[in-house]
């Protein structure tokens, strides 16, 4: 039986619904030594934003039980030098490219997504989760309202496939998935990082220098899936599902919950062929459930 | 997926584990390995402590959970291992001294004994300090000009630095940083290998920043290896 | 040397500060069979509600990596059947009782707390976080009004000391603390369990009846411990923390994080005894860390 | 904590784990056993297979994660066994029948060789019905005044009823609950050993409910043997 892996994102078609996630990947060349990364669906960039970031200070990993905290703190090069120095690489493999933009400031948001938007990229992903992001004192992704403003002012300024990336620690995931959809955005990607921390009880300090750092893997999966499902039920453009996805079985149940993409982040670092792998788990459940074509499985459940 | 050929404690707390297979690697590159399915989460970078045309060697210490699931592995279990990854020592000519500290004399045998056998080496002294007690001294000698072993003291008080025209040093960061410091006096280059938590290994999560005097640099990729002299420590 | 184990939670003192989570401890009658449950700090009982409840249907309980998700929907006797047979039995213990109640209702929750309020317990832990409340269609603990209204309809009827047990799914979890001091809760705890879900991907649908679920365990710890700090840095009242404490390591880094009492849950069920390996845990680090009293490391992070 | 003697393949996915040590535990109890530290986080329920002085031994099928660290157990191998929990299988007396299906049979071992000791016990007869292929038929038979077997079929079809006072039961619900109603028409009392997944496994929880006539039931503590009639079952 030939199973069709095809999915249709809004406008943008993926030959597989398998992205390697934002910041676990790089920009595809490391991993692109290692196999043959043409086999993915898509890759999501290192989240870059308008100028160069050295990122945080001190501790940025630290693992806990099926989880890690990390603390990067959007350590990239900057949207032009992405734009000089990467993204030709990523444009000649057959992948959807997806950027992802972050920012501390709406102005910055809105500047990088310009510079952005006047390249051949196939998508962009708003991440508005990032812990460094000030507006007034708060987060662009916790808050309805400021999730408004800043989908309102992007999308003003790009004709580019618009994902908006959530936050897990919203302080209403599905009402702001919702504003984003009223605003415009062409789809939904969750969930980031869980705020989280840890202590190291004999220096009696935080492990990390900002304190608080952001928990990912296999441990935030329950959370992640239920939220997706939220999110699936609740609006009409479709969802990119991820938080702790490691092997085919979680990526078919954020499938069933909903997602028409799963991305794949930690679970690069369990297994550098973790995407493949799961794309080839994905294959082999649909052929032994004689499922056609994704369609028949997504939101399910 | 290898298998385990032997796993020798060879301290309370110090093993040396051979792995089969052909497996590729210059001195200074490492290996995430694991011998566990998804707990714990991540990998752990062990250095090539010596590698043959049909077997790997790492020298490890029991330092938290991972390594200690390695030190219960048996002769015939499986090992999960990727790489080589990082860049490894530059392979150099002259007068070349090798300094280790505790653990960090595990990369140091392979480049001992790729460097002894490169021409042009025109002396290679070793210098490794330890806590109470030594290790794998007869292992080391057989590469060495001079084997120095010094024990509870400072291992950098040993070094005649106007000796050597290069230093490749592993160990603690606090013992690396001496080194250069007191190396800038001299004519001698030395090469620190630097120790980072690390998530991917392949240089694309940026959580093994090593700062560097040229902005962050990936741990995994750009070293484990680094100029000792572009290095900022965190000592 | 001797380590001072007392800890004292507004005007109630407990010789040490471990507790066992409710509904993981049952009334604490199983595990006195077990081990001496003196030693520890004190109980929380089951979730009681004003009426017997059969609780959910289905399966109850599902492994997630380093978590497990449950769904028991507060099986219980009710506070009458509870006050006949089950009190007798805590009130002769050398332990701190703490009554955890449930509802689904307001007028439920006054008349269950106003029962309980004529019988010599020691604490009411307040159950706002109770996936089967309904209240607008919200539960009482994730909007800071509806916290606000229970809150002040239970102080009215109660003189016995209340803690308020916070739901990890409030959309700003600081702020409910804060409005349950400021109607005046003598006390706070958190975390109960995060709304999470799993999918049978060979059965096509939820595990669960409910669909979602509540998350607890390890899993959790990260998250748990960085609400825990959040709001011990927001409110001058004792908070009990909790979330994932397995060993006596986790219970020291909510210590360090601000918390006056720990509790321990799912722990239970890794390992019968756990409550008590914490405690010998607690006092082997404070001996070697030459800590007298607890005081000197709370909140030193 | 005890130790492995032995850790039996018996099928492909069926072994028989020995532990040393001297434990108590009545026929129809159970152990929650664990080999492992944190994860998985659960341990898991296993009846009591048989017991002696100095031994207590578990049947088991290969099932999941829990059940394969367990097949990978070796000789003096640790393992952590917290029991036994439940109420067991009534001492009675008079014609008996022990049904099991499956992995089912596990404790119908020792509850063969108790009641093969009881006085008053008159007539003690075995039916286990499997699929594709029998087990342990010697072990079984040696208390046995009659064994059954059935393979691919259905073991109840095989049961004359009259001739019992007491039928044990276990293994597939479905099985079982035809076995509760066949037996309505006799004068044959029925016990039946519920399977639900267990958290405390001390009857704190609640998550094991059982639903029956009289409400629910913790299975780990009320039982896992119930009065067939009381039983709503799930199929
Ligand atoms: C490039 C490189 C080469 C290394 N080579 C060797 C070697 O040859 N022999 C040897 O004994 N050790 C070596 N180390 C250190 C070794 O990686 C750690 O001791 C090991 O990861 C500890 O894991 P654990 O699970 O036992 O400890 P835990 O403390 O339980 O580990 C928890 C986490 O912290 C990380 N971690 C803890 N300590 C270190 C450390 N010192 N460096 C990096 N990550 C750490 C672990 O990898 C893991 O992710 C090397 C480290 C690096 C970066
Ligand atoms: C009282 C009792 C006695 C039992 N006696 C035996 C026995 O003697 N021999 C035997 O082979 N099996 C027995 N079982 C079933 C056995 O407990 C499960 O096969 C085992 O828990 C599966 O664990 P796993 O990790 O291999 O499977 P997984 O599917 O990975 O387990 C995931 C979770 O589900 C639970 N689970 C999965 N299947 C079952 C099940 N059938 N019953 C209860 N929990 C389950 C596990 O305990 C674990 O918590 C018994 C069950 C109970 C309740
Ligand atoms: C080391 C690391 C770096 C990350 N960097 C970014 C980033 O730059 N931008 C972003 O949107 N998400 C970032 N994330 C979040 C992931 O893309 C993903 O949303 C999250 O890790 C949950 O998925 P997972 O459990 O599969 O990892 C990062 C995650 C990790 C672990
Ligand atoms: C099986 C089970 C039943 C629970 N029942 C209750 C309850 O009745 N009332 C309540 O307030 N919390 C209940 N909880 C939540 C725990 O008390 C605790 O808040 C939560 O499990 C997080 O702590 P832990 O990770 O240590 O388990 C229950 C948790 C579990 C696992
Ligand atoms: S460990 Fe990922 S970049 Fe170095
Ligand atoms: S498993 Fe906890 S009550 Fe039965």
């Amino acid at each position: 039986m030939m199973c069709n892996l095809k999915v249709k994102f809004k406008d943008v078609e993926f030959k597989n619904p398998i992205i390697m996630a934002s910041g676990t990947f790089g920009f595809g060349r490391e991993y692109s030594e290692i196999y043959d990364i043409e086999k993915l669906g898509g890759i999501c960039t290192k989240g870059l934003t308008l100028n160069k970031r050295e990122g945080n200070d001190g501790i940025r990993i630290w693992e806990t039980p099926s989880g890690i905290l990390n603390s990067v703190g959007l350590q990239n090069p900057g949207v032009r030098e992405f734009i000089e120095s990467e993204l030709d690489f990523l444009r000649k493999l057959d992948l959807i490219t997806i950027v992802n933009i972050g920012g501390a400031t709406l102005d910055e948001y809105i500047e990088a997504v310009s510079i952005v938007s006047n390249e051949d990229v196939d998508m962009i992903e708003l991440n508005i989760s990032c812990p460094n992001v000030k507006e007034g004192g708060m987060a662009f992704g916790i808050k309805e309202e400021s999730a408004r403003k800043i989908v309102r002012e992007i999308r003003k300024v790009t004709k580019l496939p618009l994902v908006v990336k959530l936050s897990p620690n919203a302080e209403d995931i599905v009402r702001i998935a919702k504003v984003c959809e009223e605003e415009g955005a062409d789809g939904i990607s969750l969930v980031n990082t869980f705020n989280a921390m840890a202590i190291d009880i004999r220096k009696k300090r935080a492990v990390f220098k900002n304190i608080y750092a952001g928990l990912s893997g296999p441990a935030i999966k329950p959370i992640a899936l239920r939220m997706v499902h939220e999110v699936c039920k609740n609006v009409s453009i479709p969802v990119m599902g991820m938080g702790g996805i490691t092997d085919w079985k979680d990526a078919i149940e954020f499938i069933m919950a909903g997602a028409t993409c799963i991305q794949i982040g930690t679970a690069n670092f369990i297994n550098p062929r973790a995407g493949l792998e799961i794309l080839e788990g994905i294959k082999r459940f649909m052929a032994e459930e004689k499922i056609e074509s994704i369609e028949e499985i997504r939101g399910i459940v | 997926m290898a298998r385990v050929i032997s796993n020798k404690r060879i301290l309370k707390d110090v093993f040396v584990l051979r792995a089969e297979g052909r497996f590729e690697g210059e001195m200074g590159q490492f290996y995430m390995v694991r011998a566990w399915d998804k707990f714990p989460l991540l990998s752990r970078p062990l250095s090539i402590h010596d590698i043959g045309n049909d077997y790997i060697e790492f020298l490890y210490r029991v330092q938290g959970q991972g390594t200690s699931i390695l030190s219960l592995l048996k002769p015939s279990d499986e090992i999960k291992l990727e790489g080589p990854y990082g860049n490894g020592f530059p392979l150099v000519k002259g007068k070349i001294a090798l300094v280790g500290g505790g653990i960090g004399i595990a990369p140091l045998y392979l480049a001992a004994k790729k460097l002894s056998q490169n021409e042009g080496v025109d002396l290679l002294d070793i210098y490794m300090g330890f806590r109470n007690e030594a290790i794998l001294e007869d292992k080391y000698k057989k590469f060495a000009d001079n084997l120095y072993i010094n024990i509870n003291g400072f291992i950098t008080d040993d070094i005649d630095f106007k000796k050597y025209d290069y230093i490749f040093t592993c160990g603690p960061e606090i013992m690396m940083k001496k080194i250069v410091d007191m190396a800038k006096d001299y004519n001698t280059k030395v090469y620190v290998s630097i120790e980072k938590r690390m998530a991917c290994g392949v240089g694309a999560c940026l959580v093994c920043s090593c700062k560097t005097k040229s902005g962050n640099k990936r741990t995994c990729k750009d070293g484990p290896v680094f100029f000792g002299e572009d290095v900022i420590f965190d000592v």
